[in-house]
């Protein structure tokens, strides 16, 4: 064995081998060998891991690390309209100022005696995406949209005893493969067509799709492919017929300006926390909620942890703590409770409840109406050119709409590599997801865009379809 | 002048404590936050006001009631609650066993903020994202070499999400073998993590749980008892929260091979075991690491984090996709295992949360195999000192096997004290917090009573560990001598003692501030 | 559940108290904080160990005494000093007077800290800094439109250094005048900054006071009588600190025209008079603004900052050097008056603290000529409202001119108070403290007894006022009913009260933690 | 007047017209034209101020700034050696995070009571510099060098009674413009030549004009050129012959391998703390530190405001205060006190505080070494070019060195532009303020340079030199 000490770490102070002595010593033990002794032989490794060279020092380190990152292209430096479930708002300064934050960025799960803090900011997370939603009990968030739908399909499927939910054909395919994971094996998922012509859930083929034995008809609103969906009570109102539960997933950054599921039938709802002032990440960004009633039975359904309000032993003091803690897999019941907990998207819950507390009503008012009027202002400057119809779909859209590049006769792949070129990062290609629509692709449009952004999108498109 | 007296060993501490409102009594009709972009005049007349459009049952008729504040008494309100929040940055993190809350160094946390990593879109073409490809492709590398296994995802966002993820991989598995629905159990013992059952449960498999020895070992011959031909899989930690490692653990998994099942490593908690040993070696199929937890990156008050979850050749066709590849000129996504019939499909929105990928990578680096060997013996090395410091206090305890070590952690008990005194874990735990501590009992149910479950890392030097014993000591003392301080602790805190009463009455909680107002009474 | 009862006005506050050692208490031997890049092998093979060649006498032999300490507890260290200081982002700022501490928008923060203004030399070729020149170039124009002065400096670290700048400025027009030698008397005012008096003297002048007539008013008959021809110029603050505005001050500037001297306009506390009334109207050859006090940028507990010094065209050939000029094609560093014969030459090394003019930009560029105006009126708005409400308690009283309005800030004074109680106004700064809040009495020496200073700015909502009220109104009440509770303040603090004796005492004084060393006996 | 209102901003709060209403109400006025009555109409401005109309939002305002921001150039992204009294040292992580902590941000001059961490902090700052130099006291940090080492000469002349300083002609010639104006008028500045071969102090020179008249000799350690003065003791000694005092100025990073200047007779030692974990800032990092004794005639006489340790009425509890504060323009005395005090830069004093302690003295040895070593190889590899001589001076070099261009035919001037092309910085062009030295530059190699960023320089000046 040639494993060498490594003396001194900065992250490990007991890495100075005074110190270890004198701890070894204090155990009864003569080398840090011995610590291991628990481990068979025959388990333990013989030689050094195959790893790269530790990098000497932090300044290396970061050049290696930026050096690497460098070789990124960003939606700063560039031009993108991508969306599809993963949007580029603006982040307030304020966002990542309190995310960065060392207490909140590295606390964990102390009780709210130790993080009171942490309780009151995800209380209030709560409590603001309430409003928002319009219903009184929001989770601590789950990992994504997709987990909060899967999540929501399955506590509908324990109240109503029921194992079969409806879900729009329409929808993103990542998402449902999430959610069909985690559905299984015992709930099965059904896909409902949609209107050729406006994209909208076709209530026709919902209404054969639906019977007693549907525990829940998801949809979603804006739909994924970025129109309104008109008849959200006439779903939900079918849903209840039926004694099954209406679960609607929304895009939060909408509710300035669209109605809340909450007011036409909804009795979860569920979404993406990601355009409330988190960043993209790659992906990293995204964080799921879901929203109830206040009712017992919704309520010690969820499998999350809910934090709630409670008075102390000091008269006029808040206080913290876990609502029907024992609900969870983290009480009694473990695997006997609801699904389960674990690590979830806590700081980014935090955010955005700084988000809407920074925004408040006016702001998420004028963010909604800027981003319908610059979305509705690139669909027709794109429909302006010849080959392309835009949008798709006859509907009203919010923030992302398809654009039909079939008469372009070529591809949405084509087209982005020359978009690409030029700095611009076209919408998502739906022709793999969507076969049935061809070459169309999914246009992202937010309050970031500005009337020149578009401009040279359009400007890029038409020499892109010009060569 | 005299020289100031600091011998004093416990801390006369106060947590910063601002008694502030809810954000929703700080509103003020008509303040502002921040302003929002408008469109541009020539939008305007083009597109008119983009909203009168919406279907009229559609449009939000009455806005959000959503506090209005301006932007300063916002972010005083968020400073204060950090500054009432106790992370890691500013504590000696000891008191969250089976947590692994490590220093994670700010310069990672630099590295993931910089645009290059906040501002990619998961869609972005393969060619505008080759640094974040390259550090996932790496760091799959570096967490193979680590565990043994082939092939790793990063796309669980948690550790449970990660026990989820194997659970789906068991199951696919044995659909593909047609064996679905006769193997509908999954073993894991009782001081595995409770994801460790209630995860495979969800998944629809009924849960098996193993107790221990009198060693504190999974008893094997409870073991054999329970294995069978509708064994899925064996989902297990080891060591568990005991800090007890089974030394028998490859006879578990060749058992569990013998009848067909798989066995899953739950190595959230690995730091203790670092270029020691290996899943591979033990015999198992998967296994996963909690980024956030052993490879340094910070919890986040819980998540966004990685749960990262390694696989042997044979299963890799079942992780969900798409799997970062490298053509010897450019790393791209590799849909390939997407495709296959039986692949579980997705379990986290695009590619997991990369920035945290990116802070392992960087921490790794900073480490390479000598360093985190080193940390594995520290880690060790601080639990075991913890260890014997504090079973001199008599009425501390831990049970099962002597003379060995415990790996990482330690599950202890406080059954004496609460015996002597009638002070109870529970109430040690509120006092702790009077001198700057986390402190934590342990999963439920209390399998050890009054338990005490601490969990030091790499990061506390001696002092910290000492100082934390000290707090103990002193807790200890006051327990014999004046309890009372104990039972109305903490004291020195944000908040004195909960009256939990309304948690558990649906009547009365309030899992929201909306909920809070409609269900108490105005003070007049 | 009952509704929790949230009526009490004072805040229920404890400052975060982390008992923390000093940091030399917490090093350990062999400890490292951080890895340091070295030399690469085949340099050190091309060179050596670089240190050999050092002559003898000039090669350190013994380390220097620092620390040694890991890095997580270095960062522990310092986060938990931080929580322990009352910046204005966590804090209701209104109790330190004439130090204009408002709103610092995050969102300038982090322009100032992105690489391309950190990452600059400012030796850099012209043309690779055209970003951060634009910048300095347009917050010039803005600052002559708002102070009506033709050509601002940014060279000055700080409001008192750009007094300093002025007198520098004085000195060189009477030199070139050679009146230098006759003209040695600046004239200032009692409330003017200690800084008009103290920067002058250092360049060599003897400086008048003017007292204030029962108005508040600085005295013109005084005033009359001390100007000359051996006046230098008269540097006056106006309002003063008694938020008194002068308005007679044209008449003034005109006397001290008519002798030959010149007038310095203090502005560091401008925000009361944003596009109410300039500088130039008053008849001022040359003012100040502290960008760090009226233009928003952060203190930083005493700078980095900026006190940009503004001249009419007669003076811009003495302004330090080089100032930002544009071509119409690009911008560039002028020379030109660095090159004058009687310049003053430089008071700041190479451009000022750019981040510091870049955050003003941003911040006037977020509010523009109406947002700039509303400052002014909400800042003299808030002060008014406070001083009606605190000359509302009965022992508070503010000397001088009554029905006018104060302009941003005002002193008032608890003679009464203590007269009555004992408690003095330093008692009362002391108590305010375990309410979280900041109180200042006055610079010295006190002309106005028991003075207590107080400046609200744009910044507080009319709740933090009237919280800031309550405060004082229960302090007033303790005053008269448990005068001991004051007395033996801070209760809620880091620290208690402080024994000064050593302070003032040469063979007791330690400061540093070396000199404490020696001047104390060790504890046994 | 045609101001129009502002509403609603989100910088202030009291924008809100009702609320303005209300308090305005209680103070008696009817509109916010009243509050400024004070105020005589003819010195009222009668129209808006010509200023930019306000950016309309956070976002909008941020993409501006950035977007002028593209426009600099970096020492990040391209290869820098200038240094002349700004260095591009690495920046510990550590050392961002703490001085972006909003607390120590925004605080400012409350009492050790409310702000008892910035104290401790720079009570620590000072403790952690006067080990580096060897001295006692060390004051809260001034502006920078220049101004540390002009106020050093202003304490030098009021404990000598004596008005004359000899300084080294050697110098930087903007710190020596800093310093000559703050020494007027009445302090006079009296320069020393250097030797020419080996730029080390003339002491020859130096004889002849230091006498009963001086109140001290300063002198820089490394030289502004770059090179250890070798006779650091010598002119101390001469200094003390004439009962004048030894001022010495320094370059903290030097300070783990080189002689802190108070162990060769160094009375007040001053210097920048930029190197010592601040940015360059385009000069914005620069904070000058000055360091004594502790005895009382210099105590009394530093300008600065000095924290003192002292104990509280507590036991075993720490307290921080002001020593000597009626000796500042603060107390009671004013313009009497030591020249003058203010905002000066605190926040950089914590920043190198908190470098120091993460640096420890390993780091400082180290880093000291690690300059030593690859400015050597740099000037060594300069000097194989055959038109260029580096270093001019025979004398050994510490980080910063003086390169000889003369046999180049070609100015610096042109050179630097030539290399500018290359993405390369380089050093700072001597020819104006030393015309005796011809075309030379003084490079400046630290830590964060590689061999291969050495290498590039020095390929990159033989293509432009061949050219
Ligand atoms: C042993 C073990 N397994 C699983 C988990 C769950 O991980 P996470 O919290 O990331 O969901 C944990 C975390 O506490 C753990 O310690
Ligand atoms: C009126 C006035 N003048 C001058 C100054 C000095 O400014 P600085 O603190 O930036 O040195 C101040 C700061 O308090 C001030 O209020």
């Amino acid at each position: 064995m040639t494993i060498k000490g490594f003396k001194n770490h900065p992250y490990i102070p007991n890495s100075v081998p005074e110190v270890q002595k004198e701890m070894l010593e204090e155990i009864g033990l003569n080398s840090l060998e011995d610590l291991h002794e628990a481990i068979p032989d025959f388990l333990k490794l013989k030689n050094n891991m195959n790893l790269p060279k530790a990098i000497g020092s932090e300044y290396e380190l970061r050049r290696h690390v930026e050096d690497i990152l460098k070789k990124n292209k960003t939606c700063k430096d560039n031009l993108n309209f991508l969306g599809a479930g993963c949007w580029q708002h603006y982040v307030p300064a304020i966002c990542d100022e309190i995310n960065s934050r060392g207490e909140f960025l590295t606390a964990y799960g102390g009780e709210s005696y130790n993080d009171f803090g942490r309780f009151q900011a995800l209380f209030e997370y709560e409590s603001l995406v309430g409003e928002l939603v319009d219903m009184d009990v929001v989770n601590v968030p789950t990992m994504d949209w997709g987990q909060a739908a899967a999540t929501s399909i399955r506590m509908a499927s324990r109240i109503t005893g029921r194992k079969e939910a409806v879900v729009p054909k329409a929808m993103d395919n990542e998402k449902f493969l999430i959610m069909k994971n985690y559905c299984s094996p015992d709930i099965q998922l059904i896909q409902v067509d949609y209107v050729k012509g406006t994209g909208q859930l076709d209530l026709v083929d919902l209404k054969n799709k639906v019977s007693e034995k549907t525990a829940a008809i998801y949809f979603e609103n804006p739909s994924f492919l970025g129109f309104i969906e008109e008849d959200g009570q006439k779903i939900s109102d079918l849903a209840h017929k039926y004694d099954a539960i209406s679960i609607v997933g929304v895009d939060p950054i909408s509710l300035g300006v669209l109605t809340p599921p909450s007011q036409y039938g909804a009795d979860i709802i569920c979404g993406d926390l990601q355009p409330l002032g988190i960043h993209m990440n790659y992906g990293g960004g995204q964080s799921g909620f879901v929203a109830t009633r206040d009712e017992e039975k919704y309520v010690m359904e969820y499998p999350s942890r809910l934090f709630g309000i409670a008075p102390t032993s000091v008269e006029g003091e808040y206080g913290f703590g876990d609502v029907a803690f024992d609900r969870t897999s983290f009480g009694n019941l473990r695997e006997q409770g609801k699904e389960y907990v674990g690590t979830q998207t806590a700081l980014w819950g935090i955010t955005a409840g700084v988000y809407l507390a920074t925004m408040g009503p006016k702001g998420m008012e004028e963010i909604g109406q800027t981003i319908m009027q610059k979305s509705q202002y690139a669909t027709e400057r794109l429909n302006e050119i010849k080959s392309i119809k835009s949008p798709l779909f006859n509907s009203v859209n919010f923030k992302e709409f398809v654009v039909d590049f079939n008469e372009t006769h070529k591809t949405v792949q084509e087209i982005n590599k020359k978009l690409l070129e030029k700095g611009v990062f076209g919408g998502k290609d739906l022709s793999s997801d969507f076969p049935e629509l061809g070459q169309c692709a999914l246009y992202c449009v937010t309050e970031i865009h500005t009337k020149t952004d578009i401009d040279k999108l359009v400007a890029a498109l038409e020499e892109v379809l010009k060569s | 002048m005299k020289r100031i007296n600091r011998s004093a060993k416990i801390r006369n501490f106060h947590q910063a404590k601002w008694d502030e409102p809810i954000i929703f009594e700080l509103s003020k009709k008509g303040e502002r936050g921040i302003l929002v972009p408008q469109a541009e005049e020539s939008i305007v007349k083009a597109v008119g006001d983009g909203i009168s459009n919406i279907p009229n049952q559609m449009r939000r008729k009455e806005s959000p009631n959503l506090p209005e504040i301006s932007q300063a008494r916002v972010l005083r309100h968020y400073m204060r609650l950090s500054q009432e929040t106790l992370g890691a940055d500013v504590n000696i993190e000891i008191g969250q066993g089976t947590c692994t809350v490590k220093y994670s160094p700010k310069v990672n946390e630099m590295l993931a903020r910089l645009p290059e990593m906040t501002e990619l879109h998961p869609l972005q073409d393969e060619g505008t994202v080759q640094g974040i490809l390259e550090i996932m492709y790496q760091t799959d590398r570096f967490m193979c070499e680590i565990s043994g296994m082939n092939r790793f995802s990063f796309q669980s966002g948690g550790g449970s999400q990660a026990v989820m993820t194997m659970a789906s991989i068991v199951r696919a598995y044995h659909d593909e073998r047609e064996e679905a629905q006769q193997r509908d159990e999954v073993i894991t013992t009782i001081y595995s993590h409770p994801s460790d059952a209630a995860a495979p449960a969800v998944m629809g498999y009924k849960i098996i749980y193993i107790h221990p020895d009198e060693n504190g070992f999974p008893d094997f011959e409870a073991f054999k008892a329970a294995v069978s031909k509708r064994t899925a899989a064996f989902i297990v930690a080891n060591p568990e929260d005991t800090g007890v490692y089974n030394p028998r653990v490859k006879e578990f998994t060749d058992l569990v091979h013998s009848v067909g099942g798989l066995c899953g490593y739950d190595q959230a908690n690995a730091n203790g075991l670092f270029g020691v040993t290996r899943a591979k070696e033990a015999g198992f199929d998967m296994c996963f690491f909690n980024l956030h937890k052993s490879f340094s990156t910070p919890h986040g008050c819980g998540g966004p984090a990685v749960g990262a979850v390694g696989v042997v050749t044979e299963l890799e066709k079942y992780l969900p996709g798409p799997l970062v590849d490298y053509d010897n000129e450019k790393y791209f996504m590799n849909y390939e295992n997407s495709n296959t019939p039986y692949n579980i499909g997705k379990v986290r929105i695009f590619n997991g949360v990369a920035p945290v990928v990116l802070k392992a990578y960087a921490w790794i680096m900073s480490m390479g195999a000598e360093g985190l060997y080193e940390v594995a013996k520290i880690a060790v090395l601080n639990n075991n000192y913890l260890f014997k410091k504090l079973m001199e206090i008599e009425c501390i305890d831990a049970p099962y096997i002597r003379g060995k070590q415990r790996i990482e952690q330690a599950r202890y008990t406080l059954e004496k004290l609460t015996e002597d005194t009638g002070i109870t874990s529970g109430d040690v735990q509120r006092r702790m917090m009077d001198f700057g501590m986390h402190y934590w009992t342990s999963h439920h149910p209390y399998y050890i009573p009054e338990p005490m479950t601490l969990e030091p890392t790499e990061t506390p030097s001696k002092e910290d560990l000492d100082e934390y014993v000290a707090a103990i000591k002193q807790i200890v003392k006051e327990a014999y001598e004046s309890p009372e301080i104990i039972k109305t602790a903490p004291h020195r805190s944000v908040c004195h003692k909960l009256d939990e009463t309304s948690l558990d009455e649906p009547s009365e909680w309030a899992i929201s501030w909306r909920s809070y107002l409609k269900k108490t009474d105005p003070i007049d």
